[in-house]
């Protein structure tokens, strides 16, 4: 049966202005962690329902989250200490599909990085190029370093690497080189733009969507998307069926 | 710890509130649904629907609205496809109905009639439906009325489910037992809204939603205290129960059984937590059956 | 920041709720009483009461239930002793006015006429009381009548305030409306009960209270938002505002005027936080006046 | 003009079983502390409203109390940690009469001894004796012995000290020696024993009470007690016009 966990904080860092690298003990009722899954996190005692925050990367003894400071939820959490224990859910969802195609590319935006970590660290046998984007300073670069040679980066204010949309290097990289299959995470606008350059560029494409939760496991239904498949259109749960869609199928913001 | 609502008899006081379990297979992963005195299922519509465009959800203080909508499979993949999982379980199962119409109440009462489920859950109190469902929880007529022609069409064992949006819940409930419910479970959700003010509109893409979670618990504990005094046949006591105390809550003022609903989004394990807690209740206070406890509030 | 209320002119939006302010000296020890927009005074009956026995409050997830039940020093004993005090400072007064008949009501309308006061509020959902009360505020037909009858016995502005226990709060205000309110305060408390599981008594010596505080916001806002729609006159939100965000709500959906209640016993400085974070969300947002922001939620 | 205060925790110690002794920074918007005063604290995030707790000592740069674990609130309490910051009102209410009378007896029980100690030092003149009753493991009484000779002490169970109950040692003492003046504080059962007995003995008597509070201040009126007065039975707000209050005055439990 599956449980909930009670790990124990680590440690808990700062890595970017309001962005927390929190590692936690990986407890065995864990269990396998398949890359683009996400623990169900109660953040504090005085909210009452759990926050989604995917598995940045999972080691032998730990698991890394990633987390923004978007709202009371997740500065809770934020400022949980070293040595506090965390109430997790997890892991749910079905994460990303690893085994199509050689040559891939990883695009991810923002605090959608984080879940993009373990997936390259999933990669090695791959021929992987990694694009990240973000506002202005950029995060986990080095942690992608470790495990692949191209990590381009994108800054909207060009404080670092190229300056403007991520996508713009997507397409840059798709009209050069094309690839396989693209995995991408981050925010809804650039997620429309992967999923049409993809559209565009003929190239299977997997997408991570957000949508708000309150259960996590799939029984409240308040999660839906819709996805196209042969028989119409089909409402699915982003936590159950999701978080990780095909590009050609999932309806985003619809 | 076996509790005969008058003619239902549950393995155990400890149920799981409608919409908030799906049809059982998820929390099955997490507990054994053997151990829940019953399950009621997602609401069910005649036809499959889609529900409400998302966001479906608000956390507020100590509380959710929700506006799923009744997105459902309709009534007769429930009965092909999740049934025979439900029915595999030595667990009660209540089919939650949901109709615009009185006819389409009738029509789903109907189709349950011969199946495995033990009994129907007449929900004329869903806030996220446009046509029908408050309109009927509302009006003591209309409550009598459809609550009677359902029992014409079913010999199965009724539970019609009250709305708190009402100003005199006492009468509903009165009215629902005249037409002939078997039980009442209550409450439902309390309709609220939440406001994003940066991009100043509704969270909710449909704008109001129903208000569940600690946040109502006083609401529903009162509630069920007006309709026990109010009714001669049992109670399904539900709103904001998180564990075994705001259960034991229910229980004094009137409840028979007590249904957990949010409480599953916080913990998926809280109603067998909730099961144990009250048994050892039970035994540190010297009862002797969950009935003995049920309307002692000295008051 | 002013705001005229159709001819209820306040220095700014934030006013505070009755029975959660006293007379205004205590909070006068922490803050400027200047600068808050109205106070509205502990509900007046017309002689002295005593309220409910103790206990009178409990707390619930993120709210609490009061039941104070209106105890006060009588109307006379107010215009004479704590009247002229609240008159000093540069705020408008609202006197909170509670009868058991309409008689009664009138009775206080007129005793107050010819003072300081600035506006009664009548109260007709206040539900610790035994008589009267509710009774009132759940019927539209008495609604019309005791507003009409008090307006016929005072030149004051005549705020009436709105109970949420009811089925169609739309339907109350207007009637409000048409007996000739010239603004309506909602909401009241909602009706609840909490129990003391060891000693299986309830926690209030009065069984029920008077649920406050940030649980009940949802429903707030959501009622404040359909009764903006419903009637064309102002209305003073209220219902859980904790910080400037959730009076904000109360703005965009429609209320013209904020009251704070139960906030004030968490942070007696409270009301001027709220204020001064309503007055950065506007520059923030570009909008030269409050009402400018009335009303604007995009739905 | 009054405002909330936040106040650092300085230490934080377990003194009996489910007794919490916490130090605090005694901040300038504290202003003057009188005996038998309260502190209205915010306990946890979690929880809507403040909690009654009296001041137990007050001294130059810090403020100490005295927390009984009763329920969530003064187990959140209890679990601050050192370093954190409280979020307080007051000190509130009347406090302690301290000019009365030359020989005094102050008489407490289980946690009602913990603004007793404030108000023994504050009786340094006077003829003082200490009569504190416990279920079983006392606590304070070392604090007690610093200001006061006579401290005597009862447990329910016989442990230490007299076995019984403290009032027992409250007649004793006033059978022998008399008394000009009482002063208790105590669970109820305990201080309508006391007021009869101050009665019994015509000695006068200050009882300082509980009852729940919300605001703290004297506005909502959920606190109110009544006290006999000349024209007849008054209400008023334990918080604002008590906690303290004349034996011969106050109607408890009524
Ligand atoms: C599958 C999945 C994985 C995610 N992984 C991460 C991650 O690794 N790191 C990270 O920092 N964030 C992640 N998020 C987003 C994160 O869940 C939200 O930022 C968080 O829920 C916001 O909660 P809050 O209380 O801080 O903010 P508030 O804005 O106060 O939240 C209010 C409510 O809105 C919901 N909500 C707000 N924003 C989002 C959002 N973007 N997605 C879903 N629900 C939202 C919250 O759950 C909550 O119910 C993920 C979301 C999903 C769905
Ligand atoms: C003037 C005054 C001084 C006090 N001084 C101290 C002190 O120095 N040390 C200490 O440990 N305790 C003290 N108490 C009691 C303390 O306030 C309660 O134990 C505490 O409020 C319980 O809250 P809780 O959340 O832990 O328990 P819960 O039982 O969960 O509280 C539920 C509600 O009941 C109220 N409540 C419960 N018990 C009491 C009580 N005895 N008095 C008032 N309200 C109560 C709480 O405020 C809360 O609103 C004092 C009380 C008063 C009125
Ligand atoms: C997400 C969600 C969906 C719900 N769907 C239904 C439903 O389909 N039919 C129904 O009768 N009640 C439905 N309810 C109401 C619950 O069954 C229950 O009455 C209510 O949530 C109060 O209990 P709680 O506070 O323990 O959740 C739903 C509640 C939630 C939170
Ligand atoms: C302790 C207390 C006493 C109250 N007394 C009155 C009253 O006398 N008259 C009245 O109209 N409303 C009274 N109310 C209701 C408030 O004015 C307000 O409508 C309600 O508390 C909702 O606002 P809040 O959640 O901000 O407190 C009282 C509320 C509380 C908490
Ligand atoms: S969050 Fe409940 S079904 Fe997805
Ligand atoms: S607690 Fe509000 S008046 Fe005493």
């Amino acid at each position: 049966m599956k449980n909930r966990c009670y790990c124990k904080i680590l440690d808990n860092i700062e890595i970017a202005p309001s962005i927390h690298k929190i590692e936690m003990e990986r407890v065995d009722g864990l269990g396998n962690i398949k890359p683009g899954q996400f623990l169900h996190i109660k953040c504090s005692d005085a909210l009452l329902l759990r926050r989604p925050i995917s598995i940045s990367y999972a080691e032998k003894d730990k698991v890394g989250i990633v987390v923004r400071k978007a709202g009371e939820g997740t500065v809770s959490l934020c400022n949980r200490k070293k040595g506090e224990i965390l109430d997790v859910l997890g892991p749910l969802g079905n994460g990303f599909t690893v085994n199509d195609g050689k040559r891939v590319i990883v695009i991810g935006g923002g605090i959608g990085t984080a879940p993009l970590l373990e997936l390259v660290k999933n990669l090695e046998e791959k021929d992987v190029t990694v694009l990240v984007g973000y506002k202005d300073m950029p995060y986990l670069v080095d942690d992608f370093k470790k495990y692949v040679k191209v990590v381009d980066v994108a800054t909207e204010d060009g404080s670092v690497g190229y300056k403007g949309y991520v996508t713009d290097l997507l397409k840059a990289k798709l009209e050069n080189d094309g690839a396989d299959i693209i995995y991408s995470c981050g925010p809804e606008v650039m997620l429309k733009k992967v999923q049409k350059i993809a559209k565009e560029y003929k190239v299977k494409v997997q997408l991570s969507i957000e949508e708000r939760m309150a259960c996590g496991v799939g029984a409240c239904l308040v999660c839906t998307c819709k996805v196209k498949s042969e028989d119409g259109v089909k409402q699915v749960r982003t936590c159950k069926d999701g978080p990780v869609f095909w590009g050609d199928e999932v309806m985003l913001g619809e | 710890m076996s509790v005969d609502l008058n003619g239902l008899v549950l393995n155990n006081p400890v149920t799981v509130a409608s919409g908030t379990f799906g049809f059982g297979r998820e929390y099955g992963e997490y507990i054994d649904l053997n151990k829940i005195g019953a399950i009621a299922v997602k609401g069910l519509t005649l036809e499959e629907r889609q529900g409400n465009p998302t966001p479906r959800v608000v956390e507020t203080p100590m509380g959710m609205l929700n506006s799923v909508g009744l997105q459902n499979p309709g009534v007769d993949y429930f009965i092909k496809e999740e049934l025979p999982y439900l029915s595999s379980y030595d667990t009660k199962i209540i089919a939650n109905i949901n109709g615009n119409t009185i006819y389409e109440y009738c029509k789903l009462a109907e189709k349950l009639s011969n199946t495995a489920v033990d009994a129907l859950e007449l929900n004329i109190s869903c806030p996220n439906v446009k046509e029908g469902g408050v309109a009927f929880g509302r009006d003591p007529d209309m409550v009598y009325k459809v609550t009677k022609k359902v029992k014409e069409n079913t010999d199965k064992y009724l539970i019609v489910k009250l709305s708190p949006n009402v100003a005199d819940i006492k009468e509903i409930g009165a009215s629902a037992e005249s037409g002939g419910a078997n039980c009442l479970s209550l409450i439902n959700t309390l309709i609220g809204m939440g406001i994003d003010i940066e991009k100043q509109k509704p969270i909710l893409a449909r704008g109001i939603g129903g208000l569940s979670g600690p946040a109502v618990k006083p609401v529903a504990v009162r509630m069920v205290y007006e309709v026990s005094k109010a009714v001669n046949i049992p109670i399904i006591g539900m709103g904001g129960i998180m564990n075994y105390q705001d259960a034991v809550e229910f229980f004094l003022a009137g409840a028979w059984t007590v249904a957990v609903g949010t409480a599953n989004f916080v913990n998926p394990m809280v109603s067998i937590e909730i099961l144990e807690g009250i048994e050892e209740y039970l035994k540190r206070k010297g009862y002797s059956s969950i009935k003995a406890l049920v309307g002692q509030l000295k008051f």
